[in-house]
């Protein structure tokens, strides 16, 4: 018998079904009907950004990145969700600028995939919002008069420049007006999508959905956004019986990016923790977060601050809630 | 006016960051923020010395600083200096525990710009003995808050394999700059109505 | 009184260095900024804009130059043990003075650098500089060092005020640069923007090192591939 | 394993340094009492040089605000809050930088046209502080100034720096209201979009002195 | 108050005065208590050398070195990583003579690159010597021979080994500083630090002999004794499969020893002990792809 | 039903056990030649005591044990012994071992009773025999079993714990000895038992095997307090501290033997294998082991003399198939890579399972995303994220201080991986440093 060279390798030898590639994928899958019902809302405005925002990102970490790191998708996903945070009538040029700061400074600054403290897409959010306020809190109206080939603001302006004023119709997101002319929602506008805000935050069922696909085939730990709409909803169903005028709990909760946040943002497998109960803790910190800032804070919605905050946390909460080691007492008093 | 002192906390803890929103006490933001644990003591110990020097200052202002305004900043500095110098001392001699844990840390603080921030805005912002204290209390969480998050975050990013160029400070600073900006989350907290 | 924390003792130059060497160092091979990271705190705090980095800049200068020439002349007379105290009074005592000129010929600004002038005081440059320069070296070197200091320290700045002016606000020194179209990045004259501006300079910085260190190993190859031809 | 490197022991011990002896604490004493002696002097002249100078700056950047807000008035008197009434005088042996004033306005002809009256307010960032003039005859106000804010530049700084804000407190009549959109009434002030909470800021500074003032300020005007 | 008034000149004058006293009078009274005097040339010193922190001088770092140098129990030479420069600085600062150290240098104890000593398996996993060692004796026919995967040129601080087109790491003599590092590093410990006037070496640890020995390695030692025969009597001697050197004889030795070795294992190396190829650079030998 | 207790976390690899379970053990013919290294369980290697051109017959001794965890080694087959030198171990290594030419034609007779009968023999008598026979634990880490039999005075052993489970996928050796030979289980069950002086012992059988639930049940023996438990089917339900848990609910702490919580654990085919040796006379020399996997022609179950190469071994089940890539000693989860077909099977190798090319684990790693699948899969509660990190930057002290003892290197944390990092790789080499460090210590 001729011995064929054999291979080497270290136990185990078998390996569980769903590689890396595997899962960033199914999640750029799982985005795609977000993003189809964005252009049903907002028409190709929405396409448009969503493209500049992801090609930038992509691009960036090419460019940047190690050799063949595009494969894993996760730059893919980075894109698309920061695409789905921003306002539809967003010049194209800023989406380019926010994409390749997610990537470069949120993730390949830290080494690449796997070792970035802050969520790319909301640090380059994070940083549009900071450096462009004003244009990115106009909010188109969805589906709004006309047809639906028009672009919802000055997509095209030219790059360093500020957009011109389009008349495409804007209004104060359901939660600007809730704060500042305490005007609510109906809860089935939220529900469905048909309010303004950005991109990706307007069907909080769909992403519901999409988020529940994911938590199924276990790419995304379900106890971060268990816990965080469990928060949401005790604190501000709270509240709001302290006090009737502060919104109630549904409105919390299908209003803003808090879906798209707590389903595709907060779970980021390399911005949260990697124990459960620390999931936990995580989920409930941004719950937290988010009401303190939306109720008392300066800003109409902290979705996005609070998940960057909790990021920053993700360190420290690893080490905290590190589990018991199978055999370990816990510490007893010396005797 | 301001004298809620809820706010005073929460403005000089999170909003206004001695260090993520006003650039002070960057020395031992960069340098003692390698480990959770330093982190830790540095914040406390700053946080005493800042307590410390809230009432110091109270003191000079009501009772010295009236006779000779030029003289501010040099009582500031050199008061500050040897009650640290003398706290550290006692600290020496009643708790070598305590010493061993936070003392070596003082020295390093005396020399700290968040401290002498501290007499300044005190001073101008003409607050009263409880503000102040106050105030220190929160600048001093909030200095620890960032200490701790930071040293958190670069006891995980030393396991990552950050580039070259960017190890070291800019790579700190980038973390500090994203603080910086998650912090901005917390703007105007409890100030609108 | 205390040691203090800054490691300054660095970046001396060797006793029979050329006089040009101890002006030019601190601009840019030591510059305490950038190489050497002292003197954060005001690098970050004030440098919104140009006007603010420039007054800072020579207020900081006017200190570091005038307690140099002071702490070099009566250095022979200030008991080792005493060091630091004295250097902090006299530092103090320009500071105040610093403050009181700046407060009396340009008050806008002085109000927009905040307590930032007071903080001089333990700006980590100018203690920095009297421990490891002017405590140890006559009058006339130490004051050709801190005024290579001084304007490394405002070169620095100069740097960071202008990226953070122009891209933050579109202008220099107040004076608009691309038109009224331009979108002015509002987050580089933000707390964030500062961090980042410095991180970025930084970045630059060492980029440049690892340049040259390239090109020094190059040169080792070299050396390498002569080891080839003897074995 | 061989252990080469063990050979040869340094031929000479360098020479032993001798430890310095301590200093006597008077020289201490001496120069850091001297020192600080000399200091102070040197503060002292500067402080007096520059005083006149300081002072003036801030008496001219006051008389600016209160002629800015009160629209150019011939002259102003400082008046101070003592008791909850205004008077001219302070009382003695209260420093009178300590309280609150307040500056009224007197037209060419003599007539008083209304207060100037500083006040501020936690904003967005940090304090706001402002000055604005108000008429208590017409319940009106005559102009807002920002002296203050450290609010986004390009967002919240246009409480400053935003003519069309800004000029809204001329002749608005308060307690004011913010609205979003176009002002209907004169109690409206139409706030800035995007920065919502610093223009409520500024209205809320105005009506909150104005609660507290105005009726001593309406009292001072009976009585004169 | 205001203008320069003798009052506030004197008050000014006092206070400062008095706080100067007070300070004097307490650093005076901490100095007495806790002086520590400590030699201030360690310093300068410590400052002068290379900080590698190596150990390669036998010290557990390179301040220590320092306070030893300046007590003159070791002469400034003895840090091997140090330039001639930098020595000649420490013997001249401190007034003592350079001295001497031996020059050492790492020796690898195996000739089998990939030409020479074929593998048995294709290994898979980490691309590390340690690793692949671990598994299952790694992929190298040859279980005491090199594995190829420059564990070793990683860990050398001082950049002084580079990995030959054949996966053999070559270690350079002029970088060598006998730190010891590659020692320490080589999962199957093939690393020896000797001085270089040792010349003769059996470049294999293969405990096989003879037929056996070669099949796995056309370069191996195969114990055949013809070296023990051509050398000065005692200094070669075949232990447990290989010829072992004794250096105590090393004035002996001499590269006649080498000329009736049928394959090679026993050499007379001057300088490096086999030719670096640039091409193959300083790092690993890749194993694993990226994934495209 | 009785408590019903179970360890957490763990994975559910696919079993693949359909290859070989219905599959009857069968003995294999015997090799031309036998080697037996010296080295074959845990402990000191055995001392020689033949020399070359020694005749052996089957069942002597050809080396002696060497301290007291150490066992002797007995000659599998009868024939000359050829050459004592250096050869392929299991371990990757080269060792000592013996070879010894099988005689052809020769009937393999072997010599009359060489171990008593152990009805009359008190426990100190009976553990003196198991040890001379060379029994050591057959579960996989060929632990001497005289020392697990003969616990410190200072303990209290109140249960023995047979290990049924085989949850490493693919094995079936346990299986078919459960299902073929029940009273031999319950037999060394009961000499065990005797050896320690304890009256109660709990069988554990993962429930994935009913047949052989069902054979072991009906044979448990009327006078002894012995209950048999189905247990979840889950990876490692067989490692002995979750088996503890599973069946006892108790645990044992970090750092300690089962010993400290009064228990003992037996693989059943220790068990089954003490029982032959007193039945038969021989010693430990032969074994049953499952040649199974995608790429060996004729998977079986077999019995096999210690010693035989995987060659011969192989080339009794048909040889490989075309797309064989990986030839594992043990089971997939933590055995051991072969780099030769010339290694010989030793006690402790309780299956050969070669793997076709598309089953072994793809070779392209990722970075770690932090999903956190390997906390949840790690049975004894680490961090194995972190250690991995800590691992690929050589701090070996954080990962002490990180409970790199209790690591077990079952595999779960590198099975469940999806960015494929291989974790228990870097634990091994982990923990052979800090071993390196603390013996250079
Ligand atoms: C980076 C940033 C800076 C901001 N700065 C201010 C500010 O200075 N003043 C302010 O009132 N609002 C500021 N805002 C926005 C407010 O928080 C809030 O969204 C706004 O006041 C709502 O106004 P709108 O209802 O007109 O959109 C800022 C927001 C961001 C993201
Ligand atoms: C150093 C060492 C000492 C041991 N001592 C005992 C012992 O005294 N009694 C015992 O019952 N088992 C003892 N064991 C055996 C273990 O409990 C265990 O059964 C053996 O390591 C095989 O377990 P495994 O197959 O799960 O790895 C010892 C193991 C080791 C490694
Ligand atoms: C991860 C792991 C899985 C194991 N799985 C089994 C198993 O399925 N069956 C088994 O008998 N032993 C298994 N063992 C070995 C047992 O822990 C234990 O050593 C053995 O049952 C003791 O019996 P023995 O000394 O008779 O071999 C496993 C060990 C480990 C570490
Ligand atoms: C469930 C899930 C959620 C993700 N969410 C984000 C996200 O919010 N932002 C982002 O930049 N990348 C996201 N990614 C992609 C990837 O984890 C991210 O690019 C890494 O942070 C880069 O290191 C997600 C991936 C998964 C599997
Ligand atoms: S460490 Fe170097 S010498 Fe040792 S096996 Fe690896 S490549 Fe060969
Ligand atoms: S036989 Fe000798 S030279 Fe060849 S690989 Fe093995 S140790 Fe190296
Ligand atoms: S190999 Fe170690 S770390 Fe990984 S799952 Fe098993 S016990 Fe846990
Ligand atoms: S399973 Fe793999 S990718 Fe996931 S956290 Fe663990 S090591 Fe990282
Ligand atoms: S300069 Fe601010 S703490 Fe040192």
């Amino acid at each position: 018998m001729s011995a064929p060279s054999l291979l080497v390798s270290a136990s185990p030898h078998l390996g569980a079904g769903d590689s890396t590639p595997t899962i960033m994928w199914n999640v750029v899958a799982s985005l795609l009907p977000i993003v189809a019902v964005a252009a049903w809302f907002f028409g190709p405005s929405a396409l448009l950004v969503t493209a500049a925002a992801t090609a930038a990102a992509v691009a960036t970490e090419r460019v940047l990145g190690h050799r063949g790191t595009l494969g894993d998708g996760s730059a893919v996903i980075t894109g698309l969700l920061l695409g789905l945070t921003l306002p539809a009538g967003l010049p194209l040029w800023m989406a380019v600028v926010g994409g390749v700061f997610g990537i470069a400074i949120g993730k390949l600054l830290f080494g690449g995939l796997g070792q970035n403290v802050f969520n790319p897409a909301l640090l380059g959010r994070a940083f549009l919002q900071a450096s462009f306020p004003v244009a990115m809190t106009t909010w188109p109206v969805p589906a709004a008069a006309g047809t639906w080939w028009a672009l919802r603001g000055d997509n095209f302006a030219f790059p360093f420049t500020s957009p011109r004023v389009v008349d495409a119709l804007t209004s104060a997101s359901p939660l600007g007006r809730m704060k500042f002319e305490q005007q609510p929602t109906a809860l089935l506008d939220l529900v469905l999508g048909t309010t303004t805000g950005s991109l990706g935050e307007t069907s909080g069922l769909l992403i519901l959905l999409c988020g529940g696909y994911l938590a199924l085939r276990n790419y995304l730990n379900w106890r971060i956004p268990a816990s965080i709409f469990a928060t949401v909803a005790v604190l501000a169903g709270g509240l709001h019986q302290l006090d009737p005028r502060y919104p109630g709990a549904l409105f919390m909760l299908f209003s803003g990016g808090l879906m798209l946040g707590a389903m595709y943002m907060a779970t980021d497998l390399v911005t949260s923790p990697v124990t459960n109960r620390g999931c936990w803790v995580f989920g409930a910190g941004v719950g937290l977060l988010v009401v303190v800032i939306r109720i008392w804070g300066g800003l109409a919605e902290g979705v996005m601050y609070a998940i960057l905050i909790m990021n920053a946390l993700v360190p420290y909460l690893n080490r905290w809630t590190q589990p018991r080691v199978f055999g370990a007492r816990p510490v007893e008093p010396a005797t | 006016m301001m004298s809620d002192l809820t706010w005073i906390f929460v403005s000089s803890m999170v909003v206004n960051n001695f260090t993520l929103m006003l650039f002070l006490g960057l020395c031992p933001f960069l340098g003692v923020s390698g480990k959770i644990d330093t982190a830790l003591r540095m914040g406390a110990a700053n946080t005493f010395v800042l307590l410390i020097t809230a009432m110091a200052v109270w003191a000079l202002n009501t009772f010295v600083l009236p006779y000779a305004p030029y003289l501010r900043l040099i009582a500031f500095i050199i008061v500050i200096a040897s009650l640290v110098q003398i706290v550290e001392m006692v600290i020496k001699k009643l708790s070598p525990a305590l010493f061993r844990a936070l003392g070596i840390y003082l020295p390093l603080i005396t020399t700290n710009c968040a401290i002498l921030a501290l007499a300044i805005f005190q001073t101008n912002r003409s607050y009263t003995f409880l503000q102040g204290l106050v105030f220190a209390l929160g600048s001093g969480a909030g200095l620890a808050l960032a200490l701790v998050l930071m040293a958190s975050i670069r006891e995980s990013v030393e396991l990552a394999d950050v580039p070259a160029v960017a190890k070291g400070t800019a790579l700190v600073l980038m973390i500090a700059g994203s603080l910086s900006l998650a912090f901005m989350g917390f703007a105007g907290l409890l100030s609108s109505s | 009184m205390a040691e203090l924390s800054c490691h300054a003792s660095m970046m001396t130059t060797s006793k029979d260095a050329p006089p040009r060497e101890d002006l030019a160092k601190g601009l840019w091979r030591q510059n305490p900024v950038l190489v050497h990271l002292l003197g954060l705190c005001p690098t970050l705090a004030v440098t919104n804009s140009v006007a603010n980095s420039v007054v800072m800049g020579v207020a900081t200068f006017f200190v570091l130059v005038g307690s140099s020439f002071l702490v070099s002349t009566v250095r022979r007379w200030i008991p080792n043990e005493i060091r630091i105290a004295s250097y902090i009074l006299i530092i103090a005592t320009f500071v105040t003075v610093a403050e009181f000129g700046l407060q009396a010929l340009v008050p806008d600004i002085y109000k927009a650098l905040g307590p930032f002038v007071a903080l001089i005081v333990v700006n980590c440059i100018i203690l920095g500089r009297q421990e490891a320069f002017a405590g140890r070296n006559p009058v006339g070197r130490s004051v050709l060092d801190a005024v290579g200091m001084g304007a490394g320290f405002m070169l620095a700045l100069l740097i960071m005020g202008s990226v953070r002016e122009v891209l933050g606000s579109g202008t220099f020194l107040s004076v608009s640069l691309f038109g009224p179209r331009y979108e002015p990045w509002v987050i580089f004259v933000l707390p964030p923007g500062g961090f980042f501006t410095l991180a970025f300079v930084l970045l630059a910085v060492a980029w440049h090192k690892q340049r040259q260190t390239a090109r020094a190993r190059a040169r080792a190859t070299d050396e390498a591939v002569l080891v080839e031809r003897v074995a | 394993m061989t252990d080469g490197a063990a050979t040869g022991v340094a031929a000479q011990t360098p020479e032993p340094l001798p430890e310095p002896a301590a200093v006597r604490p008077s020289s201490l004493l001496v120069t850091l009492g001297a020192g600080g002696a000399v200091a102070g002097v040197l503060l002292v002249i500067a402080f007096g040089l520059t005083l006149p100078r300081i002072e003036a700056n801030r008496a001219h950047a006051l008389h600016l605000a209160v002629n800015e807000v009160l629209k150019a008035p011939a002259r102003y008197d400082t008046l101070y809050v003592v008791g909850g009434a205004l008077t001219k005088t302070p009382p003695p042996g209260v420093d009178p930088k300590k309280l609150e004033q307040v500056y009224l306005g007197f037209g060419p002809d003599g007539r008083a046209v209304g207060f100037a009256v500083g006040a501020a307010e936690p904003g967005f960032q940090d304090t706001i502080r402002l000055i604005f003039g108000y008429d208590p005859r017409n319940r009106k106000l005559l102009g807002m100034k920002v002296l203050e804010s450290k609010e986004t530049p390009g967002l919240g700084d246009k409480i400053e720096k935003d003519r069309a804000f800004v000029s809204q407190f001329d002749g608005a009549q308060p307690p004011l209201a913010g609205v979003k959109g176009k002002r209907a009434k004169p109690t409206d002030v139409a706030m800035i979009t995007g920065a919502t909470i610093s223009s409520r800021t500024v209205i809320r500074t105005i009506n909150n002195a104005l609660g507290r003032l105005g009726p001593l300020l309406e009292a001072y005007r009976t009585e004169n | 108050m205001g203008a320069v008034s003798p009052t506030a000149i004197a008050v000014s004058a006092g206070i400062l005065g008095g706080v100067g006293l007070l300070f004097a009078a307490l650093i005076a009274l901490v100095h007495r208590k806790f002086r520590v005097w400590e030699d201030p040339r360690i310093d300068v010193v410590a400052a002068l050398l290379p900080g590698a922190n190596c150990g390669a001088c036998g010290q557990p770092g390179c301040r220590a070195f320092a306070e030893k140098a300046v007590a003159g129990a070791l002469a400034p030479a003895q840090c091997t990583v140090a330039s001639p420069d930098v020595r000649a600085d420490i013997a001249a600062y401190l007034g003592v003579d350079v001295g001497q150290a031996t020059q050492r240098v790492a020796r690898l104890l195996c000739a089998g690159g990939t030409d020479t000593a074929p593998d048995r398996a294709d290994y898979r996993g980490l691309a590390t010597c340690r690793a692949a060692a671990a598994v299952a004796g790694g992929h190298k026919g040859c279980v005491w021979g090199c594995l190829n995967l420059g564990d070793c040129a990683v860990a050398c601080t001082f950049d002084a080994i580079r990995m030959n087109a054949v996966g053999l790491p070559v270690v350079i003599p002029e970088k060598c500083t006998a730190c010891g590092d590659c020692v320490r590093a080589c999962p199957k410990d093939l690393f020896l630090v000797m001085p270089m006037e040792q010349k003769l070496l059996v470049q294999c640890k293969s405990l096989l002999e003879g037929e056996a020995a070669e099949r796995l390695c056309r370069v191996a030692c195969n114990a055949c004794g013809k070296c023990v025969l051509d050398a000065a009597p005692g200094v070669i001697e075949i232990k447990r499969g290989l010829a072992v050197i004794d250096y105590a004889k090393n004035e002996l030795a001499g590269p006649e020893a080498t000329r009736r070795c049928p394959t090679g294992a026993i050499v007379w190396v001057e300088g490096a002990q086999f030719a670096p190829a640039a091409a193959a650079g300083a790092g690993r030998r890749p194993l694993e792809e990226v994934p495209a | 039903m009785w408590r019903h207790l179970k360890f957490r976390h763990g994975v559910h690899p696919p079993t693949l056990k359909e290859l070989t379970a219905g599959v009857p053990i069968r003995r294999v013919p015997y090799p031309d030649e036998i080697v037996l290294p010296l080295r074959q369980h845990t402990g000191k290697p055995a001392r020689l005591v033949v020399k070359a051109g020694d005749r052996v017959e089957r069942g002597d001794p050809v080396a002696e044990a060497d301290g007291y965890v150490s066992t002797p080694i007995h000659a599998s087959a009868a024939g000359t012994v050829r050459e004592i030198g250096l050869w392929p171990h299991p371990d990757g290594s080269y060792a000592q071992a013996v070879r010894i030419t099988v005689d052809p034609y020769s009937p393999q007779a072997a010599r009359p009773r060489l171990v008593p009968d152990w009805s009359r023999l008190g426990p100190a008598d009976l553990i003196e025999a198991i040890r001379q026979a060379g029994v050591v634990g057959l579960g996989g880490a060929a632990f001497p079993t005289h020392v697990k039999l003969a616990p410190p005075k200072d303990v209290r052993i109140d249960t023995i714990l047979v290990n049924g489970c085989e949850c490493e996928p693919y094995l079936t050796t346990d299986h078919r000895t459960m299902v073929e030979y029940p009273e031999r289980v319950h037999l060394g069950l009961r000499i065990m038992m005797r050896c320690l002086g304890v009256s109660r012992a709990v069988v554990g059988i993962e429930r994935n095997k009913p047949d052989a639930l069902e054979a072991i049940r009906a044979a448990v023996p009327k006078d002894l307090d012995v209950s048999v438990h189905d247990l979840e089917v889950k990876y490692p339900q067989g490692a002995e501290k979750m088996l503890i848990k599973s069946l006892l609910g108790r645990e044992v702490p970090s750092g300690k033997l089962p010993l400290h919580v009064g228990v003992v654990v037996q693989n059943v085919a220790s068990a089954a294998t003490i029982a032959e040796v007193f039945d038969t006379g021989l010693p430990l020399i032969e074994r049953i082991v499952t040649v199974t996997g995608r790429g060996v022609r004729r998977p079986a179950n077999l019995i096999v003399p210690v010693g035989m190469k995987l060659r011969d071994l192989l080339e009794a089940c048909g040889g490989l198939t075309e797309d064989a890539r990986e030839v594992v000693f043990g089971g997939p989860m933590m055995g051991l890579a072969q780099a030769h077909l010339d290694t010989p099977l030793v006690k402790g190798t309780t299956g050969v399972v070669v793997l076709s090319a598309a089953e072994v684990r793809p070779q392209v790693s990722y970075p770690c995303i932090r999903c956190g699948h390997c906390l949840d899969a790690c049975p004894v509660f680490l961090n194995p994220q972190l250690l991995g990190q800590l691992a690929q930057k050589e701090r070996w002290d954080e990962m002490e201080a990180n409970h790199l003892a209790d690591c077990m290197l079952c595999g779960c944390c590198g099975y469940t991986c999806p960015s494929n990092i291989p974790l228990p790789q870097l634990f091994a080499l982990a923990k052979g440093a800090l071993r390196q460090r603390q013996a250079a210590a």
